[in-house]
C-alpha cells in the first residue's frame, strides 16, 4: 500500500483548487481546465483506492489518523472499507462529468460556480471516508454550503424559495444527528465510530439515537414525508447541481444508515424497522403514483429518484424481518448489498436522466414535457441514449437499475411476500412514467418548430452520457466486480446489525 | 447614634422613589436620567453605611466606582440625549420607536 | 435625641422632600435644582457617615460637574415641558404601586429579622487624627489599583464619546489649520512667469 | 467445441446487431443488412446443426455457466446456457424464423430510412430470445425475457412518428410490465424457498418442495409451488398475451409487418408458452396452477376467436387469431401436455409467419393498405402470396395432413382425455373454437383473395406479385407449414423426443395415453373423419363461403340482429376501455390527486409551509410587544424584577 494519504487528496485536492478558484483565477478558460484537470486528477488518484483495495479483509483502508481538537478527543480520522469505496469512485466519477458537462452552460460567475463544485466533491468524498464524528458532521453539513450557493445563485426562477426549503429541511434532519452524536460522544468518551459500535446502550438510549439519526438520513435519502424539498431543488438547480444533488448526495442518507443506524443502534433498528419498510413502500408506490402525473421532466426524474432511493432503504431494514424469520439469515446480505448496488446503480442513471434534461434544457430552455415531442426526428443519437437510460430507470435487465432493485425484490421477498409484491410495483410504475415521459418527450413527429431546430448532441455530450452509457450497461451486464469489494465489509455490517446490544448491557451490569 | 437600619430604611425609601419616576416621566429623558441618579446615589448610601459599620474602606471604593461610572453614563446620556434631540427636534421617549418589531 | 439624630433626620427628612419634588415637578430645571439639594443633603448624611472624602467628591463631582451638565443640557434644549408630562397622572398609580411595593419588600428584607441587622454594632469610634481620605487612598491604589485605573479608561472613554457624539461639522466655519500651514510651499503661494516684455504702446 | 458453437449461436446476431445499430453510418445500408443477416444467417445454420446432432447424434445436454453475473450471500447468478432437446428446437425455430424475416425484410423495408436501424433491431431480437431459450437459470430467462420485450417495445415504436404505433408499443410494454412484476415475484419466491436460480437444481428441488407451504395471507397457507406457478404464469400471461393481459398484442400491429411475423406470431409471444413448459417439473406439482392455466387458456383461445371475426384489418385477424391459437397452447399446458403445446408452437410459428409474411406482400401490393374491406380479387394477381397464404390458412384451420392438424387436433385431444377440474367444458370450448378459427381464417381469405377487387383502380393497377426475397421466405415457410407436422408430430407427441426436459406425473401423461392410439401421421390424417373437430372445420369454412362469397349481404343482417353481441366483439368486450378509462387514467388520477392533496397541499402547503406559516402568525402577535418604546422595555424589566424580587421574598422570608 503506497504511503501517500490519498484519501486526503481525494478530500482536499479538489477542495483547495476549489478555493483557489474562487480568489484567484480570472480566467474563465483557465478556470475550467483546471477544475478539469483537478477532478479527473482526483478521479485518477480515487482509481487507486480501488486498485489498493484489498477485498478480503472488511477493516477500513488507506487510513489517516491524526489529533485534530486533542481537547474534546476529536481526530482527523479517515479511512474506507467496501461500502464506502464505491460511493467514493462515483462522486469522483459524477464529479468529472460534471466538469464537462457544464464546460459551456454557465456564463457567469464561472471561476465561482467550478469552485464550489470542486468544494462540493472534496467534502462529498469527505462524508464517505470519516471516521470521526466530528469530522462526519462537519463534511455532513459542509457539504449543504456549495449546494445551496450552486443552487441558490445558479439557480431558475424560483431558486430562493427551493434553496431555502432544501436548506432547511436538510439542516433541520442534522441538528437531531448532531444531538445523537454529543449525546454518544458523552456517553462513550470518543468520537471514533467505530467505538460506538461495540459500546452498550439501552433499548431507550437507542431508540432515541435511532430516531434522531432517522430524521437527518431521512430528509437526505429521501424518504416520505420529508421529500418534497428534492423536486424543489432539482427544479430550480442548475443541471451540473441536479446531477450532483441526484447522483451523489442522496446517497449520504443510505450511507448513514449503513454507518450509523444499523451498527450503533441495532435493537431500535431491528424495533423500528416496520416504520422504514413501511415508508419505503410507500415511496416506492405512492411516489410512483405521484411521478406518472407530473409535467415537468425534472420533477419526474425528481420523484422516480425518491421511488428509487425507496428500495435502497427497504433492502437496508429488510434484514430485520428476514432476522425473524427464523429460517436463517440468508438473504440479509443480498438486501444490504442490494441497497448499495442501487445507491450506485441510482448514482450514475439519474445523474444520466439529469444531464439529457440539460442537454434539452440548454437547446430549448424549457423543462416542460408538453414543450417537447419528436426530439428523436432532429436529436437521434441523443433520443437513442435517453431511451437506454429510461430502461435502465425502469430497471430493464441488462442495465444497472435491474441490479439493485432486483437483489432488493429478492431479499424482501424473503422478509416478507407482500414487501416483494409492493416493490416490485415499481416494475410497473416505473416502466410507466418513464416511459410515458419518453414517448411524449422523445417520440412522435416533430411537435412544434423549436424542436425542429434542434441540434444532436455534440462530441461534449456525446462523451459524458456515452461514459454514463457504458457504466450503465457494464454493471448491469456484470455487476460482481462492484457487489464484490462489499462483500467482506457488509459481513461485517450484518453481524454489527444484527448483534443485540442489549445482552451486553446485561453482562456488564451482572 | 443613627442605627444602621435607619440609613438602610432611608435609602429603601430613596430607591422606590426614584423607581417611581422612572414610572412618572416615562416621557421625559433628562428626569429619567436624574431618577437613574437618584437611584444610584440611594445604593452609594448603602454601600457608605455598610463600610463604615463594617468599618471597611472597600465599600467606599466601590462608591467611588459607581460615581466615575455614573458620571461617565450621564455625559453619554446627555450627549445622545442632544444628538438625538437634534436629528428630532424633541426628546419625547413617545417618538423614539425605532426598536418596534 | 442626640445631636447626630436630629442632623440624620432633618437631612433625610429634605433628602426624601426633594427627591419627591424632583420626580413630580413639571419643569427639568427645577427637578435638576432640587436633584442637586438631594446631592447637598446625601453628602451632609455621609458626613455623618465619616465618608468625608467621598461627600466632597459628590459635591464636587456632582453638583459641580454633572448637574450643570444637566441644567445646560435643559437649558440647551428646547423642550416642550407640556407634552412631556401628558400622561403622567396615568402612570401614578402603576409608579405609586410599584414602588410601594419594591419598599415594603426593601423594609421587609432589610428591617425583618432575617436580615439581622441588629448584629452590627455601634461603628468604630476613630481617632481624631483619622484621615478617611487617606484610608481611602490607601485602599484605592493598593487593592483596587486596577479597577481605578480601568475607571480612567472608563472616563476617557466617556469623554471621547461625548465629544464625538455631540460633534457637528459645520462646513462653514472659518478655523486655521496649522498643520496645512506649515507645510506651505513657495510654489503654492507665488507662480513667476515668463512674459515676453512689451514695447509701451502708443496711447500711452 | 461444442460451447463454441453454443456461445456463437448467441453472439452472432449480437455482434451483427451492434454493428447494424452502432455503425451504421459507417457501414451504410447494405452494411447493417448484411452484418445482421450474417449474424443471424450464421446462428440458424448453427442451430441447425445443434438440432442435427440432438436428432440423429444423440447429443448429451448441456448445461454450464458462461460467467458469474454476481455472487452474494451465498447464492450464485450466472449466465449460461441449458441445450437440451427442448432448446435445441427452440433456437431452430427461432433463428429459422427471424433469418426468413431478415430476408423478406430486405425487400419490405427497402424504402424505409430506418433501414439499418430495423436490422439492428431484429437482430438483437434474435439474440434476446436465444438469451431467453437457451437460459439455464431464471435470471437469465428473465433478462431475455426483459430484453425481448425491450426490442419489442423498440420494433412496435418503430415508425416512431405515428402516433398510434407509440401508444401502441408504450402500452405493450407497461402490460408486459404487469406480467413482468408476476414473473419477477415468482422468481423471487424461486429463490427464497429453493435457495438458487439454476434450473437443474430447482426442478432437483420440486418434489421436496412440494409439500411446503407459505402463508401469503395470513393464516391461509397455500402452496410454496402453486404460489410460484401462479406468478411465473402471471408473466407467461403477459407475455402470450392471454386473457386480461393480451390487449397489448393487436395493437402492436402498428409495428412493421417483418416484426409482427417475427416477434408478434412467431417467436416472443410463445416466449411464455416455452417458459410454462420449461417449467414443468414445477407445474406438474400444483393441480391448481395447472387447472388456472387451462381455463385462461380456454377462454383465450375462445373469447379473442371471436372477436377475430369481426375485424376488417387483415393484421388484426391474424393478431387475434394469434392469441386465440395462443389460448390453445396454453390449454395443452394446463392438461399437461407440454410437449402438445411446444408442437403447436412450432408449426404456428411457421404458418403464422407465413400468414403475416404473406399479409405484408399483400399489404405491401396494395401501398400499405391494411383493410380488408379494400381488398378482394388478389388471387390472380398474386398466385405466389394467394397459394402460400392459403396453405397457411389451411395449416391454421387444422385441414387436415397440414402441421396445424396435428398439433392443433393434439391439443383437443389431450384436453378431451385430460381428468383436470372442468377439462371437460375446457374440451368443449376449444373443439368449439376450431370452427370460428376456420370461420375467421377463410373469412380472410375470402375477403382478401376472392371475389371483386373493392380497392381503387390506381393502386389496383399497380398492383403485382412481390419480388423473389419476400416470396422466398415464403415459400421455405409454406413447405415447413406443410411438412413439419407429419414429421414430428410422432417423435415429438409420442416418442418422449424431450426426454427430461419436460417433465410430466405419470397420472397427467395425456400424451402418453393419446399414443396408444398413434399409428403414424397417415393413420392420424384418415382418423380426421372421425374427429369431430373435423367437421367444426369444415363448417367454419362453409359458413364463411356463405357469408363472403356466396351471400355477402348476410353478415351485415346478422350483425344488425345480433347488435348487442356485435358490438361487444367489436368492443373486444372492452377490455381497452376498461384499461384505459379504469386503470390507466385511474393510475394518473391517483397521481395527480397524491401529488396535488398529498405532495403539495398536505405536506408542503399543511406541513412545511405551514409550520412557517404558523410561526410567522405567532412572531406577528408576538411582535406588537415590541413597540420599541424604550420605556416600556425598562417598565417591562423592573416589573420582572420586582416580580421575581416578590416571589423571593416571599419564598424566602415567609418560607413558603
Amino acid at each position: 500500500m503506497s504511503q501517500l494519504p490519498i484519501l486526503s487528496i481525494v478530500i482536499w485536492l479538489p477542495a483547495l483548487v476549489g478555493v483557489l478558484l474562487i480568489v484567484a483565477v480570472r480566467s474563465r478558460q483557465t478556470a475550467r481546465w483546471l477544475a478539469l484537470l483537478t477532478s479527473l486528477v482526483t478521479f485518477g488518484v480515487s482509481l487507486q483506492l480501488y486498485a489498493g483495495f484489498d477485498t478480503s479483509t472488511a477493516a477500513m483502508q488507506f487510513v489517516e489518523h491524526r489529533s485534530w481538537i486533542p481537547g474534546l478527543n476529536i481526530n482527523y480520522a479517515l479511512g474506507i472499507d467496501g461500502i464506502a469505496l464505491p460511493l467514493i469512485l462515483l462522486t469522483t466519477f459524477i464529479s468529472v462529468l460534471v466538469f464537462i458537462s457544464g464546460w459551456s452552460v454557465i456564463q457567469s460567475r464561472v471561476q465561482q460556480y467550478l469552485g464550489a463544485f470542486l468544494i462540493l466533491q472534496g467534502f462529498m468524498s469527505g462524508v464517505f471516508a470519516a471516521l470521526d464524528g466530528v469530522l462526519f458532521y462537519v463534511f455532513f453539513e459542509g457539504m449543504l454550503v456549495p449546494m445551496f450557493l450552486i443552487i441558490g445563485i445558479w439557480g431558475g426562477p424560483n431558486r430562493v424559495y427551493a434553496t431555502l426549503k432544501f436548506f432547511l429541511y436538510t439542516f433541520f434532519g442534522s441538528v437531531f444527528t448532531l444531538i445523537a452524536l454529543v449525546y454518544l460522544y458523552f456517553s462513550s468518551g470518543t468520537w471514533v465510530i467505530a467505538e460506538w459500535y461495540v459500546m452498550p446502550l439501552s433499548l431507550t438510549e437507542q431508540t432515541w439515537i435511532f430516531l434522531a439519526l432517522l430524521v437527518a438520513f431521512a430528509v437526505k435519502v429521501p424518504m416520505w414525508p420529508v421529500h418534497t424539498w428534492l423536486p424543489d431543488a432539482h427544479v430550480e438547480a442548475p443541471t451540473g447541481g441536479s446531477v450532483v444533488l441526484a447522483a451523489v448526495m442522496l446517497k449520504v442518507g443510505g450511507y448513514g444508515f449503513l454507518r450509523f443506524s444499523l451498527p450503533i443502534t441495532p435493537d431500535a433498528s431491528s424495533e423500528l424497522a416496520w416504520l422504514v419498510i413501511g415508508l419505503s413502500l410507500v415511496a416506492v408506490v405512492y411516489i410512483g403514483f405521484v411521478a406518472l402525473a407530473q409535467d415537468d421532466l425534472k420533477k419526474l426524474i425528481a420523484y422516480s429518484s425518491i421511488a428509487h432511493m425507496g428500495f435502497v432503504t427497504l433492502g437496508t431494514f429488510a434484514i430485520y424481518m428476514i432476522a425473524r424469520q427464523n429460517s436463517g439469515m440468508q438473504g440479509a446480505v443480498l438486501g444490504l448489498e442490494g441497497a448499495m448496488v442501487q445507491m450506485i446503480s441510482h448514482g450514475l442513471i439519474s445523474g444520466a436522466l439529469f444531464l439529457c434534461v440539460g442537454v434539452l434544457y440548454d437547446r430549448m430552455h424549457s423543462r416542460m414535457i408538453s414543450d417537447y415531442g419528436g426530439v428523436v426526428n432532429t436529436m437521434p443519437w441523443f433520443a437513442a441514449l435517453l431511451v437506454l437510460f429510461a430502461m435502465a430507470n425502469a430497471g430493464l435487465p441488462g442495465t444497472s437499475g435491474f441490479v439493485g432493485e432486483f437483489m432488493v425484490i429478492m431479499a424482501s421477498f424473503k422478509a416478507n411476500v407482500w414487501y416483494a409484491v409492493l416493490a416490485a410495483t415499481t416494475l410497473v410504475l416505473g416502466a410507466a412514467y418513464t416511459l410515458w415521459m419518453v414517448k411524449r418527450v422523445v417520440f412522435g413527429d416533430v411537435g412544434n418548430e423549436r424542436v425542429a431546430t434542434l441540434t444532436d448532441i455534440n462530441g461534449r455530450e456525446a462523451l459524458v452520457l456515452g461514459s454514463l452509457a457504458v457504466g450503465v450497461v457494464l454493471l448491469g451486464v456484470w455487476p460482481d466486480p462492484l457487489v464484490e469489494v462489499m462483500h467482506a465489509s457488509v459481513d461485517q455490517l450484518l453481524n454489527q446489525a444484527t448483534q443485540s446490544k442489549l445482552a451486553v448491557t446485561i453482562v456488564q451490569g451482572g | 447614634m443613627v442605627p444602621l437600619s435607619h440609613f438602610l430604611i432611608l435609602n429603601a425609601i430613596l430607591f422606590s422613589l426614584s423607581m417611581a419616576g422612572i414610572f412618572l416621566n416615562r416621557k421625559n429623558v433628562i428626569i429619567l436620567l436624574m431618577a437613574i441618579e437618584l437611584m444610584l446615589l440611594a445604593v452609594n448610601m448603602n454601600f457608605i453605611a455598610f463600610s463604615r459599620y463594617l468599618d471597611d474602606p472597600a465599600g467606599q471604593v466601590f462608591v467611588f466606582f459607581v460615581l466615575t461610572v455614573a458620571a461617565a453614563e450621564a455625559a453619554i446620556g446627555l450627549a445622545i440625549l442632544v444628538v438625538v434631540f437634534r436629528s428630532r427636534r424633541t426628546i419625547n421617549v413617545a417618538e423614539l420607536d425605532e426598536l418596534r418589531g | 435625641m442626640t445631636f447626630e439624630q436630629i442632623i440624620f433626620y432633618w437631612f433625610a427628612a429634605v433628602l426624601t422632600a426633594s427627591a419627591v419634588t424632583v420626580i413630580t415637578v413639571r419643569n427639568p430645571v427645577h427637578a435638576a435644582l432640587f436633584l442637586v439639594l438631594c446631592f447637598f443633603t446625601s453628602a451632609g448624611l455621609w458626613l455623618l457617615l465619616e465618608a468625608e472624602f467621598l461627600a466632597l467628591t459628590l459635591v464636587l463631582v456632582y453638583v459641580g460637574a454633572v448637574m450643570v451638565l444637566f441644567l445646560f443640557v435643559v437649558m440647551m434644549l428646547d423642550i416642550n415641558v407640556e407634552q412631556l408630562k401628558q400622561g403622567f397622572v396615568r402612570y401614578l398609580p402603576v409608579g405609586a404601586l410599584v414602588a410601594v411595593v419594591v419598599m415594603i419588600e426593601l423594609l421587609v428584607v432589610v428591617a425583618g429579622p432575617n436580615f439581622g441587622v441588629e448584629r452590627f454594632g455601634p461603628p468604630v469610634k476613630h481617632d481624631a487624627d483619622y484621615s478617611n481620605t487617606a484610608e481611602l487612598g490607601y485602599t484605592l491604589y493598593t487593592d483596587y489599583v486596577y479597577p481605578f485605573e480601568i475607571a480612567g479608561v472608563i472616563l476617557l472613554v466617556a469623554i471621547i464619546a461625548a465629544i464625538l457624539l455631540t460633534l457637528r461639522k459645520r462646513p462653514k466655519t472659518r478655523y486655521q489649520n496649522p498643520s496645512e500651514q506649515v507645510q506651505v510651499r513657495k510654489e503654492d503661494r507665488l507662480r513667476i512667469i515668463k512674459m515676453d516684455s512689451e514695447p509701451p504702446t502708443e496711447g500711452r | 467445441m461444442i460451447e463454441t458453437v453454443y456461445l456463437s449461436i448467441v453472439i452472432a446476431p449480437l455482434l451483427g446487431a451492434l454493428i447494424a445499430g452502432l455503425l451504421h453510418r459507417q457501414v451504410g445500408r447494405r452494411g447493417a443488412q448484411w452484418a445482421a443477416l450474417l449474424g443471424v444467417g450464421l446462428s440458424c445454420v448453427l442451430s441447425f446443426y445443434v438440432l442435427y446432432r440432438f436428432v440423429f447424434l444423440d447429443q448429451p445436454d448441456f448445461n454450464g455457466n458462461v460467467y458469474t453475473w454476481m455472487a452474494v450471500d451465498g447464492y450464485g447468478f450466472y449466465v449460461g446456457f441449458l441445450v437440451d432437446h427442448l432448446t435445441a428446437l427452440m433456437i431452430a425455430v427461432v433463428t429459422f424464423v427471424s433469418l426468413m424475416v431478415h430476408i423478406y425484410t430486405i425487400a419490405y423495408m427497402a424504402d424505409d430510412p430506418g433501414y439499418q436501424r430495423f436490422f439492428s433491431y431484429i437482430a438483437l431480437f434474435t439474440f434476446s430470445m436465444l438469451m431467453l431459450v437457451m437460459a439455464n437459470n431464471f435470471l437469465q430467462l428473465f433478462f431475455g425475457w426483459e430484453a425481448v420485450g425491450l426490442v419489442s417495445y423498440l420494433l412496435i415504436g418503430f415508425w416512431y412518428k405515428r402516433p398510434t404505433a407509440i401508444a401502441a408499443n408504450l402500452k405493450a410494454f407497461i402490460v408486459n410490465r404487469v406480467g413482468d412484476f408476476g414473473f419477477l415475484l415468482g422468481i423471487a419466491a424461486v429463490l427464497a424457498y429453493f435457495g438458487t436460480l439454476s434450473y437443474a437444481e430447482v426442478f432437483a428441488g420440486a418434489p421436496i418442495v412440494a409439500g411446503e407451504t407459505m402463508e401469503i395471507i395470513p393464516g391461509r397457507p397455500s402452496g410454496v409451488i402453486t404460489v410460484i406457478c401462479l406468478l411465473l404464469f402471471v408473466g407467461a400471461m403477459a407475455k402470450s398475451a392471454q386473457i386480461p393481459l393480451h390487449v397489448w398484442l393487436p395493437d402492436s400491429m402498428e409495428g412493421p409487418t417483418p416484426i409482427s411475423a417475427l416477434i408478434h406470431a412467431a417467436t416472443m409471444v410463445t416466449a411464455g408458452i416455452f417458459m410454462v413448459a420449461r417449467m414443468s417439473p414445477l407445474f406438474e406439482f400444483s393441480e391448481t396452477a395447472r387447472v388456472v392455466v387451462l381455463v385462461i387458456g380456454a377462454m383465450t383461445a375462445s373469447f379473442m376467436g371471436l372477436v377475430g371475426i369481426v375485424q376488417n384489418d387483415i393484421k388484426r385477424v391474424i393478431a387475434y387469431s394469434t392469441i386465440s391459437q395462443l389460448g390453445y397452447m396454453t390449454v395443452a399446458l394446463g392438461a399437461s401436455a407440454y410437449a402438445g403445446a411446444i408442437f403447436h408452437l412450432v408449426t404456428h410459428a411457421f404458418f403464422k409467419a407465413l400468414l403475416f409474411l404473406a399479409a405484408g406482400s399483400v399489404i405491401i401490393a396494395l401501398h400499405h393498405e391494411q383493410d380488408m374491406r379494400k381488398m378482394g380479387g388478389l388471387r390472380k394477381l398474386m398466385p405466389v402470396t394467394y397459394w402460400t397464404f392459403l396453405i397457411g390458412a389451411l395449416a391454421l384451420i387444422g385441414f387436415p395432413g397440414l402441421s396445424g392438424y396435428f398439433s392443433k387436433d393434439a391439443i383437443i385431444e389431450a384436453a378431451h382425455l385430460s381428468n383436470q377440474h372442468y377439462s371437460n367444458a375446457v374440451y368443449w370450448t376449444i373443439l368449439s373454437s376450431v370452427f370460428v378459427t376456420a370461420l375467421y381464417t377463410f373469412r380472410m381469405v375470402f375477403m382478401t383473395f376472392h371475389g371483386e377487387p373493392r380497392m381503387d383502380d390506381k393502386i389496383l393497377s399497380h398492383v403485382r406479385e412481390s419480388p423473389a426475397v419476400i416470396t422466398v421466405p415464403l415459400l421455405m415457410l409454406a413447405i415447413l407449414s406443410v411438412i413439419v407436422g407429419a414429421i414430428v408430430a410422432g417423435p415429438l407427441l409420442f416418442e418422449r423426443w424431450f426426454g427430461d426436459s419436460i417433465f410430466v406425473l405419470a397420472q397427467n401423461d395425456v400424451l402418453t395415453q393419446m399414443g396408444l392410439g398413434w399409428h403414424g401421421p397417415l393413420a392420424f390424417v384418415l382418423h380426421a373423419i372421425r374427429n369431430p373437430a373435423f367437421y367444426f372445420m369444415l363448417a367454419g369454412v362453409f359458413t364463411a363461403w356463405v357469408f363472403y362469397i356466396w351471400k355477402p349481404e348476410l353478415p351485415g343482417v346478422i350483425a344488425k340482429r345480433l347488435s348487442l353481441f356485435y358490438r361487444i366483439l367489436v368492443n373486444k368486450y372492452g377490455f381497452d376501455e376498461l384499461y384505459q378509462n379504469v386503470i390507466v387514467r385511474g393510475s394518473v388520477g391517483l397521481g395527480r390527486f397524491a401529488w396535488r392533496y398529498g405532495d403539495q397541499a398536505l405536506i408542503d402547503d399543511g406541513l412545511v409551509n405551514g409550520a412557517a406559516r404558523v410561526v410567522k402568525q405567532a412572531s406577528a402577535s408576538v411582535r406588537r410587544i415590541q413597540t420599541g418604546y424604550l420605556f416600556q422595555y425598562a417598565f417591562a424589566m423592573i416589573l420582572g424584577l420586582v416580580a421575581l424580587l416578590s416571589v423571593f421574598v416571599v419564598w424566602q422570608v415567609y418560607g413558603v
